[in-house]
C-alpha cells in the first residue's frame, strides 16, 4: 500500500519535471554568466581552471560555506557520538594481513603527495582543495586498516583544521580591509598557467586542502575509535 | 391638606382593622355553621387580641421582635395605597406595583421573625408560607398584569375611576377569566383552606407561629385580619369597580367574603406540592388566557 | 557604514576559533557565542537607519552580481539578523549555566554555525549561497537536536535529517531547473526574466522550492519533525529552533514567492494553507501532557497564523505578518527557555509536574506566564499588535472568504488560550499549597537576565509596536516592490 | 531513439532521483533510507552535471593553449556540484553517525519499529 | 486633572503595591487602600465635567483616547468606590490566606483595568483595558485553587472568545469607516445596511454579554463567582460583570445611536425585542438555578446572573424609563451584591471557609452586625419598598406595563418573587435558626469587615429613599443619549403613567412602624429566653436535629430541579469534549514513522503539482 502510493506521487511529480524539463533542452548552450566566466575568467582571477576560478573567486562564498558545513558535520559527529574514548587494553581487534599492511604503509606517503600535488595546482588543472583533501583522507583510512595502533594525533588535526579555516576568513578579511569585497583577491594575479598565479586562489585551495583532509580524516577516526 | 391625609390614614387603618376582624370571627361564625357548630361570638377575635395584650410574652431577641413589627408595618402600609370607597391617601406613589411589593413584607417579616425563634417546626412552617407564596404569585401577577395591561396604567386608582366609566371590570371576558382566577387562590393568599398548611397546628405546631405568645399572637392576629380585608378589597377595586364611598365598599367587601368562605369550606387540605401545582394550572391558565385575549384585543398592541 | 559581510563572518570565523580554545582555557568556550552575537548585534543596529534609507548591497569577490555572489541588506534582511542576533544573544547566555556537559566547546560551535547559517540565508542574494546557507543551518540544526545523545534525541534527529534531507533535495532540484532556464543564480537576475508562474516549468521550480523549505518552515503537512526536534532538543535549542529555524525557513519561502517569482497567484492557496496549518498545530497541542511538545505544536500554529496573514499579500497584511513573525520568535523563545529552566528543575516534561513552580521559580514562572500570554495575542504584551494586524489586514480585503478565515484564525487562538492558560494554571495554582521542604530554587542569574530581557521587549514593543512598525512596513515594501529590488541590484 | 539520445542523461539523472525517493518513501531500514538519500544526493549531482553540458564540449580548463572558449562546457554546475557533492557527504556523515546511536538505543534500525516519539 | 493621570495612579499602584509588600506588608496594606480611594476621590471631581484626551500616540496608527463624560462618570466612579471598599475588606480577609502581595496586586490591576475600559474613548484603548482586564481576572479567580481551577480556565476561554468576536468588530468598524473614536463612529452606522450592523451587534454581543453573564453565555459565572476570594466576588459581581453593561450601553446608545437601534428589524424579531427577550430569560432561569443552590456564593452568583437579566432587560426595551432602571439597577446591583458577597465573606472568614448553607445557622446572635448587613442587602435584591433596589425594578415594572409587554413584565415579577425566595434562604441558613455547637465561639468579624458592610448598607438605605441622587446623575446621561430625560425629584419620579414618591412612603412606614413599635412597647414585656428554649408540641427533638435547613424549599426543588440541569453548560462541555477528542485525532497523523512524514512531503509536492497540470490555477 505504501509502496503503491509512493509511486503515484512519485510518478505525479516526475511527470511535472518532465514537463518543466521541455524548456532546457539538453546539450545546447545557453548559459549566461558561465559565458561570461570562460570568456573573462583567466583575465579577471588568474586561474586556468575556469571551474576553479568559479569555486574559489566567483562563488567563493559558497565555498566558504561548503568547508563550513562539513565542519558542521565533523563537529556535529562527534557531538553525537559523545566523548572522545580510548581503546581500552583488553579490547580484541582482528589484525589485518600482511598483505593490507604492507601495501597501506606503501601506499600512505604516496597518497599524501598526490593530495598534495592535487591541490596545490588546484588552479591549473582539474581538482582541487576538495578532491586533494579527499585523498589525504583515504590515505589516513589506509592508515587506520593497515596500521594498528596508529592514530592520527587530534589535537594536532583540529589545529589544522582551524587554520585551514581561518586562512581562509583572513584571507576574505584582508580583502575587505583593504577597501573592497570580502574574499577581493588582493594578490597579484600573475601569469596564467604557472603555478604562482591566481592570487589567493592557491592558498586558499591549500588551506582547503588541509582542512578538509584533516577534517575527513577526523571523521573517519571518530567513527572508527567510538564505535569498536 | 395634610390633616385630612392624616385624618384618612387613621380612619382607614382603624375601619380596615375592625373590619378585618370582623371577618375574622364572621369566618368562624360561619364555619361553624357549615359544621353544624354554634360557634364563638362574632367578636371572639377582638376579646383574644386584648387578652393576649395582657398576657406575658416570650422573645427570642431582637430580630424576633423587629420582624413582627415590620411583617404589621408592612400590612399597614398597603392599606394606604388601596382605595377604600374613595379615600385613597398615598394614591400617587406608585400604584399597583408598590401594593404588590409591600404584600410581600408581611411575610417577609413573619419570615425573618419566625427565623430567629430558632425552631423547626417555625422553619418549616415559614418554608410552607415562602412556597405558597410563590405558588399564589405566579397566577397573582398575571392576574394584575392582565388588569393593569387592559387599563394600560399601573394606578390603582385609576383602575377605578375607569370602572366608574366603563363599567366593571367583569363585563370584559379578558378580565372576568382572571377575575375567577383571584377567587381560586384567594384561600392561598389568606391561609384558608385548603392551604392552611402553613399554621398545619396538627403537624408542625401552627409554623411561623409556634413560637409566639402574648403580644405576638395578638400582633399576628391583627396582621391576619389585615390581609383578608386587602386580598378582599384588592379584588373589589380591580374587578367590582370599587366603590363611591365606604359604606358601599364595605358591603362589597363583604358579600365577596361571603361567596368566597362558601365556596371554600368543602375543601380538603392541600400538600405544599399540590397546592403548588394546583394554583400554576387552573388559575394561572385562567388568567394567561385572560392576558392573551387582552393582547389581542387590545388596542395597543 | 559596517559591511553587512560582517555579520556572517565575524560569528562564522569565531566558531572556527572556538577548538583552538582547548589549549588556552576550557572556560572561554562559553562566553564565545556571546560575544560574536552580540558584535552581531551591534552591527544590525548600527546598520539599521541606514538601510532604512536604501537597501545596502555588497558583492562578494569583487564581482558585481549576477556574475559573483552578493549581499542584499535590506530592511527585511536587516530585520531577521537583527531578530538572530537577538534571539541568539540572549540564548546564549542561557546556556551559560544550562549548558553543562563536560564537551561543551561542540555545542557553543555548533550554536554559532546555526546562528551563521540562519544569518546567511537571510542576508544573501543568491539562490544556490541561500542553499548552502540553509544547510548548515540544517546540519548543525540535526546535531543540536541529538546534541544531548538521549533516545528521543536522536530518534527526532534521525527524523528530522531525513525530512530535511529529502527537503533540501527538492530545493536543490529547484534550483537547478531555474539554473537550466535562466543561466543564473543570482536572485535578482532570475527574477527579472520570470513574469509569470503561469508556464509549468517556472512554476514547478516554484514548488520544489516551496516544497523544500516548506520543510524547515514546518508548514502543514510538511512539519512532522518539528514537534518530535522541538520536543526533544535542548531548550536553548528549542527556543533557537522555534524562534529563528522556521522563521529562517519562513523567510526563504516569502522570498521566492515575492521576490524570486512574484507568484502572487499562489498566495491563495498559501492563505489556506496557513490557515490549515493553524489549526492543526493548535488542535494536536491542546491535550498535549508534554510541555515542550505543546510549545512545539503551538510554533506549528503561529507559523500558520503567520503564513496567513503573509499571504495576504497586502502590505499591511506582510506588515502584520513580520510582526506576528517577531512577537512570535520573542514569545516562544521566551517559553521554550522558561519552561527549559522549570523542566531542569523538576525533570520532568510532563505539564503536571510543574505545579506549585509559581512558588518555588517565582521569576521563571512570571516570565513564562508573560510569554503564554504574549502567544495568546493578550495585550499589553507583544502578540496582541501581531494578531491585531493581522486581523486589520484580513479584514480591509471586505472579503467574505476572509471573513470566514479570520474566524477560523480566531477558533484557532481560543484553543490555543484554553492549553496556555491551563498550563499557566498548573503552575501557579495547582498542586499543594505548601509543601515542607519547598524552598525557593530561584534559577541563576544567566537563566533569568536572558529571560527578563525577553519580557521586556515583549512588554516594551507590546506598549509600543512603532518601535518596530517602521522596518517592517519598510521591509513589507521591500518584498512588495519585487522591481525596485531587481532594479537595485542590477542597474 | 532520438529522444532518448536527447533526454538520456536527465532521464538516468532523474531515474536515480525517483529510485532514491522511492526507497526513502517505501523502505523501513534506516541505513536503506540514508541510501535512498544519497542516491537521490547523486542523481540531482547527475543533474547539474547535465544541464551544464554542451555536444562536444571540453572541460573549462584552459589547461593547454588552443582550447576554444566557445566548446567548453558552463563551468558553474560543475562548482554547484562540488558544493554539492560535499553537502552529501556532510549529511551522509551525520545520519550513519545518528544511525549508530539510534541502533544503541533501540537496537534496530527498523524505522516502523522506532515510533517513541509521536502525538 | 489629567485622566491619564488617574491611570498612571491605578496601573503605577498595582505595580507599586507588589513591591512594597516585599518591604512592609503593613506598608502594603495602606497603600493599597489608599491607592484605590485616590482613585475614587479623584473620580469624584470629576463629576459633570467632560473631557477628552489622547492619552498614547504609540499603537499603531492609533491614538488612544480617554474621554469623561457624565455617562462614563457613573459607572467609573462606582466601580471605583465598590473597588475601594472590597480592598479594604479583603485587609483581613486575605491576611490568612498567604501570597497577599499578588492578590493586592491584581486586585488593583483589575480596578484599573475597569476604569480604563470606562474612561478609554476609542474601541481600541476600550480593547486593550478589556483584555487585561479579562486576563487579570482569570488571575485572580484561580487564587483559591482547588475548584477554582476549573472555574478559572472555564472563564477565560469564554472571555477570550468573546474577546476575539469583539476584536473583529471593533477592526471590521475600522475598516469600513476608518475610525474607532466613539464620536467619530457615533450614528454612522445609520447609513450601513441592517445585516452589517447586526453582524456588529452579534459580534459586540458575544463579547459584552460574555461578561455581563446573558443567559446563554453565562456558564462560566457560577463557579467563578462562587470560586474566588470572596472580596473578589464582590468586585466581579458588583463591578466587573457590569462593564459588559456598560459595553452594551455604550454599543446601543453611543455607537449605534437610539434612533438606528429600535429601527433594527421589526415587531417581535427587532434586535430591541431579541434581547430584551434574553434579558427576561436570564432572569427567569438562573433565579430558579438559585433556589436550588445550597452553596452560598454559588447561590448569589446566580442570583447575579439574575439581576443582569433585570439590566440588560432594562437597556434593550428602549424607552427612556427603562433605560434609566437598567442602569439605576446597575448602580443598586453594584452596592447590593457587593454586600452580600462581603457578608458572605465574613462569615466564610469566620467559619473558616464554610459557604455551605447546609451547615451554617444560627450565626445572628454571634455576627449581628454581619446579619443587619446581610438583611439590609437582602431587602435591597428583592426591592423591598425603601431600599434602592425597588425604585430600578418600579421603573422597569412600569414602563413594561405601560408599553404593552405584560411578558416581559411577567418575567421580571416573578424574578422577584423566585429572589424573595432565594434570599431569605440564603439569610436564614446562615444566620437564622440554631446556631451549630461548633460555631458557640465564633467572634464578630474584624472592623475592616464591618466598616464596608455598614457604609454599604447605609447606601442601600439612603438611595432608597433618596432615588433621586443617582436617577439626577442618569437623567442627564440619558439626554446625552437623545433619550427624553425623566422629570424627577429627590424624592422619585413624576409622570403621567405613573408616579412614585418615596417620601410619602417613607415617613407612612415609618410612622406606622413608630405607631406599632409603641403599641408593641406600650403592652405587657416579653422575656427574654435562650436559643434552644423552644417549644416542641412536647417531644423533644434531638439538638442537632433542631435547625431546619437541608433542602429548605424541598418540594419546589423536587418539582424543578429535573426541568432545571444547567444544560447550557453541558453543551459547552461537551463542545470542549469533542474538540479536545478532534485534536487527539487529528494528531495521529503525527505517527512517529518517518516513512509517513516523507510521504507527506510528496503528497503536498504531488498536489500542487497535480492541481496545476490539471486545473491550470495558477
Amino acid at each position: 500500500m505504501r509502496k503503491l502510493i509512493s509511486l503515484i506521487l512519485l510518478v505525479i511529480i516526475a511527470g511535472g519535471i518532465v514537463l518543466s524539463l521541455k524548456e532546457i533542452p539538453f546539450g545546447i548552450s545557453k548559459i549566461k554568466i558561465g559565458d561570461y566566466y570562460i570568456k573573462k575568467g583567466i583575465e579577471e582571477t588568474g586561474a586556468t581552471n575556469i571551474v576553479t576560478s568559479v569555486v574559489v573567486s566567483y562563488r567563493g562564498f559558497d565555498t566558504l560555506g561548503e568547508i563550513t558545513i562539513l565542519f558542521t558535520a565533523a563537529i556535529g559527529l562527534s557531538a553525537v557520538l559523545g566523548t572522545y574514548r580510548k581503546r581500552k587494553a583488553g579490547e580484541k581487534v582482528e589484525p589485518p594481513s600482511f598483505i593490507v599492511k604492507t601495501g597501506c604503509r606503501f601506499l600512505f606517503p604516496i597518497l599524501l603527495l598526490v593530495g598534495a600535488y592535487i591541490f596545490i595546482h588546484g588552479h591549473l588543472t582539474p581538482g582541487g582543495g576538495f578532491q586533494g583533501g579527499a585523498i589525504i583522507a583515504s590515505a589516513f583510512l589506509l592508515m587506520y586498516l593497515g596500521c594498528e595502533g596508529k592514530r592520527i594525533n587530534e589535537n594536532t588535526s583540529i589545529v589544522v583544521e582551524v587554520l585551514g579555516a581561518l586562512t581562509f576568513i583572513v584571507l576574505g578579511i584582508i580583502g575587505l580591509t583593504i577597501g573592497k569585497d570580502f574574499l577581493f583577491n588582493f594578490l597579484p594575479k600573475g601569469e596564467p598557467n604557472t603555478l604562482l598565479s591566481a592570487g589567493i586562489i592557491p592558498v586558499i585551495y591549500i588551506a582547503i586542502g588541509f582542512k578538509v583532509g584533516s577534517e575527513l580524516a577526523g571523521i573517519i577516526d571518530h567513527l572508527i575509535e567510538k564505535n569498536q | 391638606m395634610v390633616m385630612t391625609t392624616i385624618l384618612e390614614i387613621i380612619f382607614i387603618i382603624l375601619l380596615a382593622g375592625i373590619i378585618g376582624l370582623f371577618f375574622l370571627g364572621l369566618s368562624r361564625k360561619i364555619m361553624a355553621r357549615i359544621h353544624w357548630r354554634y360557634g364563638p361570638p362574632i367578636t371572639q377575635p377582638l376579646i383574644d387580641i386584648i387578652k393576649l395584650f395582657n398576657q406575658t410574652s416570650m422573645s427570642h431577641g431582637f430580630l424576633f421582635n423587629f420582624g413582627i413589627i415590620f411583617s404589621l408595618a408592612g400590612s399597614v402600609v398597603v392599606l394606604l395605597f388601596l382605595p377604600f370607597g374613595r379615600i385613597c391617601p398615598l394614591s400617587d406613589s406608585g400604584g399597583l406595583l408598590v401594593i404588590l411589593y409591600l404584600m410581600l413584607i408581611a411575610p417577609l417579616g413573619l419570615a425573618l421573625s419566625g427565623g430567629e425563634a430558632a425552631n423547626p417546626y417555625t422553619s418549616i412552617g415559614i418554608s410552607r408560607k415562602l412556597l405558597l407564596a410563590f405558588g399564589y404569585e405566579l397566577p397573582l401577577l398575571l392576574i394584575l398584569l392582565t388588569v393593569m395591561t387592559h387599563y394600560n396604567t399601573i394606578s390603582i386608582v385609576e383602575i377605578v375611576n375607569k370602572q366608574f366609566q366603563a363599567g366593571w371590570s367583569f363585563q370584559h371576558l379578558s378580565l372576568l377569566l382572571p377575575g375567577i382566577a383571584y377567587i381560586l387562590i384567594l384561600p392561598a393568599i389568606l391561609g384558608f383552606r385548603p392551604f392552611e398548611l402553613i399554621q398545619a397546628p396538627q403537624e408542625i405546631s401552627s409554623g411561623p407561629m409556634a413560637e409566639y405568645s402574648g403580644k405576638f399572637l395578638a400582633l399576628t392576629t391583627i396582621q391576619h385580619a389585615f390581609n383578608i380585608f386587602i386580598s378582599i378589597s384588592l379584588f373589589t377595586n380591580l374587578f367590582l369597580g370599587g366603590a363611591a364611598n365606604p359604606g358601599y365598599f364595605f358591603l362589597k367587601i363583604l358579600a365577596v367574603f361571603v361567596i368566597f368562605l362558601f365556596a371554600n369550606a368543602v375543601f380538603p387540605r392541600f400538600r405544599i406540592e399540590q397546592a403548588i401545582k394546583y394554583l400554576w394550572r387552573w388559575p394561572s391558565i385562567l388568567a394567561f388566557a385572560g392576558l392573551i385575549i387582552v393582547l389581542i384585543t387590545g388596542k395597543n398592541f | 557604514m559596517v559591511n553587512p559581510i560582517l555579520l556572517i563572518v565575524i560569528p562564522l570565523g569565531l566558531a572556527f576559533v572556538v577548538p583552538l580554545f582547548r589549549f588556552i582555557s576550557k572556560k572561554i568556550e562559553k562566553f564565545i557565542p556571546f560575544f560574536a552575537l552580540l558584535a552581531n548585534l551591534i552591527i544590525s543596529l548600527t546598520l539599521f537607519p541606514h538601510v532604512l534609507e536604501k537597501p545596502i548591497h555588497v558583492s562578494i569577490g569583487g564581482f558585481l552580481p549576477p556574475l559573483g555572489i552578493n549581499l542584499v541588506a535590506g530592511p527585511l534582511g536587516i530585520l531577521f539578523a537583527m531578530l538572530i542576533a537577538l534571539v541568539g544573544f540572549l540564548v546564549s547566555i542561557y546556556a551559560f549555566a544550562y549548558i553543562k556537559e563536560k564537551d561543551q566547546e561542540k555545542y557553543h560551535i555548533l550554536y554559532l554555525l546555526l546562528l551563521t547559517g540562519a544569518t546567511g540565508v537571510v542576508l544573501t542574494g543568491d539562490i544556490f549561497n541561500l542553499f548552502v546557507f540553509f544547510e548548515i543551518l540544517c546540519i548543525s540544526s540535526y546535531s543540536l537536536v541529538a546534541y544531548f545523545g538521549d533516545k528521543p534525541g536522536i530518534e527526532s534527529a534521525v527524523k528530522y535529517l531525513i525530512q530535511g534531507a529529502v527537503g533540501s533535495s527538492l530545493v536543490l532540484i529547484g534550483i537547478g531547473l531555474l539554473y537550466g532556464q535562466f543561466g543564473t543564480l543570482n536572485m535578482a537576475d532570475i527574477a527579472s526574466n520570470i513574469h509569470s508562474v503561469h508556464s509549468i516549468s517556472v512554476f514547478i521550480p516554484l514548488v520544489l522550492l516551496i516544497t523544500g523549505f516548506g520543510v524547515e518552515a514546518a508548514i502543514f503537512p510538511l512539519n512532522a519533525w518539528l514537534p518530535d526536534a522541538h520536543s526533544s532538543a535542548p531548550s536553548s535549542i528549542s527556543a533557537i529552533l522555534s524562534g529563528i529555524a522556521i522563521e529562517v525557513g519562513l523567510y526563504a519561502i516569502v522570498r521566492v514567492v515575492f521576490t524570486l517569482f512574484g507568484a502572487s497567484s499562489i498566495l491563495t492557496f498559501l492563505l489556506f494553507l496557513g490557515v490549515i496549518t493553524l489549526l492543526i498545530g493548535e488542535l494536536c497541542a491542546f491535550n498535549q501532557e508534554n510541555i515542550k511538545r505543546m510549545l512545539a505544536y503551538s510554533s506549528i500554529g503561529q507559523i500558520g497564523l503567520i503564513v496567513f496573514a503573509l499571504s495576504i499579500g497586502s502590505l499591511s497584511g506582510i506588515n502584520g505578518g513580520l510582526f506576528q513573525l517577531v512577537s512570535h520568535t520573542l514569545s516562544k523563545a521566551l517559553l521554550f527557555l522558561a519552561a527549559g529552566y522549570m523542566i531542569f528543575r523538576s525533570g520532568s516534561m510532563n505539564i503536571s509536574s510543574f505545579e506549585g513552580m509559581g512558588k518555588k521559580m517565582p521569576y521563571t514562572s512570571f516570565a513564562f506566564t508573560i510569554g503564554a500570554f504574549s502567544i495568546v495575542g493578550l495585550p499589553p504584551f507583544i502578540g496582541f499588535p501581531g494578531k491585531f494586524m493581522i486581523l486589520k489586514a484580513a479584514l480591509f480585503e471586505q472579503d467574505i472568504l476572509f471573513t470566514i478565515l479570520v474566524f477560523l484564525i480566531l477558533l484557532a487562538t481560543i484553543i490555543e488560550g484554553a492549553y496556555f492558560f491551563r498550563v499557566v494554571q498548573t503552575i501557579y495554582f495547582k498542586g499543594e499549597k505548601s509543601t515542607p521542604g519547598q524552598e525557593r530554587e530561584i534559577a541563576p542569574l544567566s537563566v533569568l537576565i536572558p529571560v527578563f530581557i525577553f519580557v521586556g521587549l515583549i512588554v516594551v514593543i507590546g506598549i509600543y509596536p512603532k518601535l518596530i512598525t517602521e522596518i517592517l512596513e519598510s521591509s513589507a515594501s521591500e518584498l512588495l516592490n519585487r522591481a525596485d529590488y531587481i532594479k537595485n541590484i542590477l542597474p | 531513439m532520438n529522444f532518448l539520445s536527447e533526454y538520456i542523461y536527465y532521464i538516468g539523472a532523474f531515474s536515480l532521483i525517483f529510485i532514491g525517493l522511492f526507497i526513502v518513501l517505501a523502505k523501513k531500514n534506516l541505513i536503506k533510507v540514508i541510501i535512498g538519500l544519497s542516491i537521490v544526493d547523486t542523481g540531482i549531482n547527475l543533474f547539474l552535471i547535465t544541464l551544464g553540458y554542451i555536444r562536444g564540449g571540453t572541460a573549462p580548463v584552459f589547461s593547454k593553449p588552443g582550447l576554444k572558449a566557445e566548446n567548453m562546457v558552463d563551468p558553474v554546475p560543475q562548482a554547484l556540484v562540488l558544493t554539492a557533492i560535499v553537502i552529501g557527504v556532510a549529511v551522509l556523515a551525520l545520519a550513519l553517525t545518528l544511525a549508530i546511536k539510534l541502533y544503541k538505543h533501540y537496537g534496530t534500525l527498523n524505522l516502523r519499529k522506532i515510533k517513541e516519539q509521536k502525538w | 486633572m489629567n485622566l491619564s493621570i488617574i491611570l498612571a495612579i491605578a496601573f503605577g499602584g498595582a505595580l507599586l503595591t507588589y513591591f512594597s509588600g516585599k518591604i512592609s506588608k503593613k506598608a502594603r496594606d495602606v497603600l493599597a487602600v489608599l491607592i484605590s480611594l485616590v482613585i475614587a476621590v479623584i473620580l469624584a471631581f470629576f463629576y459633570n465635567t467632560s473631557s477628552r484626551e489622547i492619552f498614547y500616540t504609540g499603537f499603531l496608527d492609533f491614538p488612544l483616547i480617554l474621554r469623561i463624560d457624565t455617562f462614563s462618570w457613573f459607572f467609573a466612579f462606582t466601580i471605583a468606590v465598590i473597588g475601594s471598599f472590597s480592598i479594604i475588606f479583603s485587609l483581613s480577609y486575605i491576611r490568612k490566606k498567604g501570597n497577599t502581595d499578588y492578590y493586592y496586586t491584581m486586585m488593583l490591576l483589575v480596578i484599573a483595568s475597569m476604569i480604563g475600559i470606562i474612561l478609554s474613548g476609542d474601541l481600541v484603548s476600550f480593547y486593550i483595558f478589556w483584555e487585561i482586564m479579562s486576563w487579570s481576572t482569570f488571575l485572580l479567580i484561580s487564587y483559591n485553587r482547588g475548584p477554582a481551577i476549573a472555574a478559572g480556565i472555564k472563564y477565560i476561554i469564554m472571555s477570550v472568545t468573546g474577546s476575539v468576536a469583539m476584536l473583529v468588530g471593533i477592526i471590521s468598524l475600522y475598516s469600513h469607516y476608518g475610525t474607532v473614536i466613539y464620536t467619530e463612529l457615533s450614528g454612522l452606522l445609520y447609513n450601513a445596511s441592517s445585516g452589517y450592523t447586526i453582524f456588529i451587534f452579534v459580534l459586540f454581543f458575544i463579547a459584552l454579554g460574555i461578561k455581563n453573564a446573558i443567559w446563554p453565555l453565562h456558564v462560566w459565572l457560577p463557579p467563578a463567582h462562587s470560586e474566588a476570594p470572596s472580596p473578589f466576588s464582590a468586585v466581579l459581581s458588583g463591578t466587573l460583570i457590569k462593564i459588559g453593561t456598560y459595553g452594551i450601553i455604550l454599543l446601543i446608545y453611543v455607537i449605534v445611536k437610539i434612533n438606528v437601534f429600535l429601527n433594527l428589524g421589526e415587531g417581535i424579531v427587532s434586535a430591541r425585542y431579541i434581547i430584551a427577550v434574553t434579558g427576561a430569560i436570564t432572569i427567569l432561569i438562573p433565579t430558579f438555578i438559585a433556589l436550588l443552590q445550597d452553596d452560598a456564593k454559588r447561590l448569589l452568583a446566580w442570583s447575579t446572573i439574575a439581576q443582569a437579566g433585570y439590566i440588560i432587560l432594562g437597556i434593550a426595551y428602549g424607552t427612556s424609563e427603562s433605560v434609566a432602571s437598567g442602569m439605576f439597577h446597575f448602580f443598586n446591583h453594584a452596592i447590593f451584591k457587593a454586600l452580600l458577597f462581603m457578608v458572605v465573606g465574613a462569615v466564610e472568614y469566620r467559619t473558616n471557609g464554610v459557604r455551605d448553607l447546609n451547615s451554617l445557622g444560627g450565626l445572628i446572635k454571634k455576627m449581628p452586625v454581619t446579619f443587619v448587613g446581610g438583611l439590609i442587602g437582602i431587602c435591597g435584591l428583592i426591592g423591598v419598598p425603601l431600599t434602592n433596589g425597588f425604585v430600578s425594578k418600579w421603573l422597569i415594572y412600569k414602563t413594561l406595563i405601560i408599553n404593552n409587554s405584560p411578558f416581559l413584565a411577567f418575567a421580571a415579577l416573578l424574578g422577584t418573587w423566585g429572589t424573595i425566595l432565594y434570599s431569605y434562604k440564603l439569610l436564614h441558613n446562615m444566620f437564622l435558626g440554631q446556631l451549630p455547637e461548633k460555631y458557640e465561639k465564633l467572634e464578630r468579624a474584624p472592623f475592616s469587615m464591618q466598616l464596608p458592610i455598614v457604609i454599604l448598607s447605609l447606601a442601600i438605605i439612603l438611595f432608597g429613599i433618596l432615588p433621586g441622587l443617582p436617577l439626577k446623575v442618569i437623567n442627564s446621561i440619558e439626554s446625552g443619549f437623545g433619550l427624553e430625560p425623566l422629570t424627577i425629584n429627590i424624592w422619585g419620579i413624576t409622570s403621567d403613567t405613573g408616579t412614585i414618591n418615596m417620601l410619602n412612603l417613607f415617613v407612612a412606614v415609618f410612622l406606622i412602624g413608630i405607631m406599632i413599635w409603641l403599641i408593641f412597647k406600650g403592652s405587657k414585656k416579653s422575656a427574654g429566653i435562650g436559643q434552644y428554649d423552644n417549644y416542641a408540641a412536647g417531644t423533644t427533638v434531638p439538638k442537632n436535629k433542631y435547625h431546619y435547613s437541608v433542602d429548605f424549599y424541598g418540594p419546589l426543588h423536587r418539582m424543578i430541579s429535573p426541568y432545571l440541569r444547567d444544560f447550557i453548560d453541558d453543551f459547552y462541555m461537551s463542545l470542549a469534549r469533542s474538540i479536545k477528542n478532534l485534536g487527539n485525532g487529528i494528531r495521529r497523523i503525527y505517527t512517529g514513522d518517518v516513512g509517513y512524514y516523507a510521504i507527506y512531503i510528496m503528497l503536498f509536492l504531488a498536489l500542487l503539482i497535480f492541481i496545476q497540470i490539471k486545473w491550470k490555477l495558477w
